[in-house]
């Protein structure tokens, strides 16, 4: 790290501080422990599914970033593990949906990484793709009704999910009602085998946005301060009324599509390899230190941080119950209907 | 049901209108939505007009895609408004499938309770009007079988309003289905005001010893004219308006059932897989030993829909005698 | 008619002979007439439907005059008529469907206007908007796959049609698999009610095709021949495995959406009578005999035979009989399967 | 069944595979089309190595976009060729419903025989396999009442194998459902080379006289484990599976109750409006006074689908001791 003993390096920070660049760089170091953290149980046979968002990282601390809390409405998708820390949830929410506890938001319904919480303005969403984008367009139609200046929905899906007509059905709403949207797409290159070419023709996604008549752009989604320069300025163009936005962060899934996959029937090592040269946690690593916005036992103190951090919840949440045979039947109505009554 | 002091004369459309009006002047959570339901106030004109008193931001003119009428409709609801979306004819709610299966439906299941998803989905159905292939169908057996939805198909005006208003103040998805058939042709008494009756309750439409029918939509008034003519002829029939298709309300059957001893159930949509299915199921397993004859479907015949051309739509819609008919076979088994 | 006393104007023809003009141009007279035909059959009460394609007479038979007989394949929709005579449907054929007489080749099951012909190329379709799209991809599919060179299909819709996300997948599709397929929308600026602008924000439609990769392209379907030159290029083009086009032919519907609509409730007679202006088939009359394509002669010759004609196949069709009851059982699969065995 | 000399022992997946394998091979008209179903070779691996051999022309990764998977196939198939289209996971199908019911059940119908629709659509559905709300549906009770369409659940390897050659052959839109938790779990011998099982027709897999137990997918299995159990006891139970969902064999099913004068219906989906439904419908007009018991239905609790968490899971799903608890009650009754 011979790097570190040169001149601090000036950042472009979109106006960030130390202290917000500091956290999204935790949240991304949380974002791997925790990935880590799943994968490892599922290993050994604790939970029988996980998820990771690895090479997401950037893309998701620097969009989590622009969002406001107790103001936007986050309308994620199931890779969205560092949108959803970024907003406030803690890593022992996380591991409580891992486990499926009881005392997770779902009650342990849902698969992993399913995410919800009204506290926090996070949409509950299913597993079917495309399906939530209608809803975020219509939470921000309701924002826009109700004059609530000030908010806006960021909405995610990644790059195979615009395949889906319920993309394009939303976009055309949101763009007809200049709704304080933002489309953010998390092009990671593949829908789990499924790579880019088979998916699209022209791999632009953001350029789509024309002809639906709002505001385009394309972002390196490894750069965290990129990805919060372009997501703020949508954001903001949302909140004052100035319409949707489509976004395109640009990424790379470098572990399998989940536990149950194998990418190796797909893919090579080397093309995974090849991208790791560009993992967004070391290179932001490197910023900061370059920058002078941490030393090197700043990073080492966090990273100890986050492990502790992560145990910590992991053992919370593995001794917290599961949900009781009988939680089956409850919050179907409200009410106890039965079909017949 | 609230005392109503007057009422007045309306029919199906009508009280569609009436009803949705009030809903809109009561709470300006209410958001209207579909296709064509602004300036040209819906196909059927029941929102004529409302677009200039409530405003475009209220009465939505949505593109032609019904996946996201409903879509966005979920999503308007999980943050606080209460739309009821409108599907133009039945026959095109097939592309919202998704949503109202996969996701309204699920909604506050899915978050254990922290979402809720208060949603009317409206949608003219049925035939007899020479709507042919795709202005005809019954859609209530594609989803009654749907945990977390609540679907009502009302057969009178009264029945309209109330059922409406109880959709519209509900907290769970309701899928609101008017026959088209029944839109003009059938007027009756409505209380004025604001009233509700009960989802999940049916209604004796008319009483009787010797048989029970039981029947939903533009089929009731068919049912009923059948069962006045075998009252004439001396046959006794007692006549069972479900109102509801999911919840159903299984007192009202059994204890009809129980009474006459024999069930005849009549429905427009096809047979297999029907709902005279479960309520057959239903009475199969709960008054088997009260049956003095085996249950009777009087159904559609199990083909898509009924064609344009008159004989084939003739051929596909049953009749008050061919429903007299099947009630004379029960009464005399 | 001064005019046709000038000389001879030139015509862009795009390579049509004297004869195929003539032909489009009678394609146009005899939609006209038809149209006015079922409506006028529905003031009778003589068929409870009709629905007219007055306004875009020109679009329909300029690209019908692309269509390639006994190769093309066409996956139209409901307000077709030109298409569908074009491609070699006689008024005949057109009035069973408008009678629902078993000798329709739907066997009257279909509303009026939902044509098809095997024999013609002419895929069924349903009352279903967009559903027929995704059909004519895979037929363009089938078409590619056995190498077919020298065929493609044509597949249109109107302008609230792109609004559905069938119409966005199948778009999709085309583009990555670079199919022989031309999509061309038909825009009249009305979806029933529905104005261009609430049913998009961006109402070129066309600028849609760089989002998909594909090319392009709007043209005035006022002109039969401009439309001719836009489709028959695209259709060259499709043929010859250059892969698929978005095109939009700007039009207008003049006509309530059909007998069931009063147009009056969402738009005035001005807005009508200010498009009325360009009404192509007078239009195309004056372009041909300006061009002394035809003679004044001709032309009136030519609407007597079309009024004929017309009045032959009206009373040859109402002649025929309905399908009988029995028929409603017919055609479900082959074979007698009931849902009980 | 054509006449076979060997055969060999492979699971479900293998029996997918195997005959979706020799389709390929058989006729250059199939195709198949399905998320991840090329280089993945399926999220199952069931076509692991196709895309090899028979190209990607033929062998289709498609976009996520479930509609168009389905309603390109449509088109493929009115087009002479015979597309397989795989929906990844039954619960994915929703998108698709509009293609599925309302365009390739109709093809042959509304076209009046002009075109037809020979398309096959696999799907795995079913729980037990820790799939929570979204990996784990039953959806057969959404399609079954839909005239045109066909419907196959296949238990056994042979059957899965006999009746998806009998959907490839099909000229018809056939729905072919495998049980994902059966995939690996279930083993059998299966004859090689091509033959078909007739669609429609179930299957008396143990007889039995005191009890018919009708059922599909892997309750079969385990319905088959309760009624051993029961032999131990010394209880007779006869267990049909089903096999085909639309049609259904009513024959079979008939003279199975006739003979042991009970019928429980056991299925994994929930109950009110599912595939029992129907069948105890039929056999309530058909049968009534061969019946010695109310019929019963063994089945889901009527909730949107098993949670992830395992008490959830446990608790939506039945047994095989339950399922013997309920043949037990029905034997004594
Ligand atoms: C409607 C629907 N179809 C298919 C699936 C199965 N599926 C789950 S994730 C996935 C790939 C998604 O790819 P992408 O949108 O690029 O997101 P990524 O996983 O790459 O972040 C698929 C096909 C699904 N969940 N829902
Ligand atoms: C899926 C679906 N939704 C709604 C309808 C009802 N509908 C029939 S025509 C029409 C308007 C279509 O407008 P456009 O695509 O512009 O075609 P145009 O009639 O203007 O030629 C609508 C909404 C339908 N047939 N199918
Ligand atoms: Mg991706
Ligand atoms: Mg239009």
């Amino acid at each position: 790290m011979a790097k570190t003993e040169t001149k601090a390096t000036s950042l472009e920070r979109h106006g960030l501080t130390d202290e917000q660049l500091r956290q999204m760089f935790r949240n991304m170091l949380m974002q791997r422990q925790l990935d880590n953290r799943g994968f490892q149980l599922n290993r050994q046979g604790k939970v029988p599914f996980a998820l990771g968002s690895e090479g997401h990282e950037a893309l998701q601390a620097g969009a989590a970033m622009a969002f406001h809390r107790g103001k936007d409405i986050l309308a994620p998708y199931y890779r969205d593990l560092g949108l959803a820390l970024g907003i406030g949830l803690t890593p022992y929410e996380i591991l409580l949906s891992l486990f499926a506890r009881a005392a997770d938001h779902n009650g342990g319904r849902q698969f992993p990484n399913h995410y919800s919480s009204k506290a926090a303005g996070l949409m509950s969403f299913s597993s079917i793709l495309a399906a939530h984008i209608p809803h975020a367009v219509g939470a921000a139609y309701a924002i826009k009704y109700r004059k609530e200046t000030e908010r806006a929905v960021l909405v995610t899906c990644g790059d195979g999910t615009t395949s889906e007509g319920e993309w394009h059905e939303s976009m055309n709403f949101a763009a007809i009602h200049k709704l304080p949207l933002v489309m953010l797409v998390e092009n990671n290159e593949w829908a789990i085998s499924t790579p880019l070419d088979k998916q699209m023709a022209q791999p632009e996604i953001w350029k789509r946005a024309a002809g639906y008549g709002m505001p385009g752009k394309r972002f390196n989604g490894f750069d965290p301060i990129a990805t919060y320069g372009a997501v703020n300025e949508a954001l903001e163009r949302a909140r004052s009324g100035g319409g949707p936005t489509l976004l395109e962060g640009t990424c790379y899934r470098y572990l399998a599509h989940s536990t149950d996959d194998n990418d190796m029937t797909y893919r090579t090592k080397e093309e995974v390899t090849e991208h790791r040269k560009d993992d967004p946690v070391p290179q932001f690593e490197r910023s900061l230190l370059d920058a002078r916005v941490m030393s090197i036992a700043d990073v080492d103190a966090m990273k100890k941080d986050v492990l502790r951090e992560t145990n910590d919840a992991t053992d919370r949440a593995e001794a917290m119950p599961y949900p009781a045979a009988s939680d089956l039947y409850t919050h179907l109505y409200e009410g106890a209907w039965q079909p017949w009554q | 049901m609230a005392v109503t002091t007057s009422s007045k004369v309306l029919n199906n459309v009508e009280a569609v209108r009436e009803t949705l009006y009030e809903a809109m002047k009561a709470d300006d959570r209410t958001i209207i939505l579909g296709e064509d339901v602004g300036n040209r106030g819906n196909v059927f004109l029941i929102t004529k007009d409302f677009i200039n008193e409530f405003g475009p931001e209220r009465v939505i003119d949505t593109p032609i895609a019904e996946a996201s009428i409903v879509g966005i409709a979920v999503g308007m609801a999980m943050e606080g408004l209460r739309p009821i979306a409108e599907i133009q004819f039945a026959d095109f709610i097939y592309p919202a499938f998704n949503q109202i299966v996969g996701e309204a439906a699920k909604t506050r299941y899915r978050s254990n309770g922290e979402y809720t998803c208060p949603l009317v989905i409206r949608t003219p159905y049925g035939g007899g009007v020479r709507g042919a292939l795709s202005h005809s169908v019954s859609i209530e057996a594609l989803f009654y079988h749907v945990p977390g939805l609540k679907i009502v198909a009302p057969a009178f005006p009264a029945d309209v309003k109330g059922l409406l208003n109880a959709a519209i103040d509900d907290p769970d998805p309701v899928l609101f289905l008017e026959h088209k058939k029944t839109y003009r042709l059938i007027k009756g008494e409505v209380p004025e005001g604001h009233y509700t009756i009960p989802l999940g309750k049916a209604n004796v439409v008319k009483e009787g010893t010797q048989l029970t029918v039981v029947s939903y939509g533009l089929y009731v008034h068919w049912a009923l004219e059948a069962a006045q003519q075998l009252q004439s002829e001396g046959l006794s029939v007692e006549v069972v308006d479900l109102r509801s298709i999911r919840p159903m309300d299984k007192a009202t059957i059994l204890s009809s059932v129980e009474k006459t001893r024999k069930l005849l159930i009549i429905h427009e949509d096809n047979k297999f897989g029907g709902i005279g299915a479960e309520i057959s199921a239903m009475v199969a397993e709960e008054a088997l030993f009260h049956l003095d004859a085996p249950i009777r479907r009087h159904c559609a015949p199990d083909v898509p829909a009924m064609g344009y051309a008159l004989p084939l739509e003739e051929e596909y819609m049953s009749s008050p005698a061919e429903m007299a008919q099947a009630m004379r076979e029960m009464v005399k088994f």
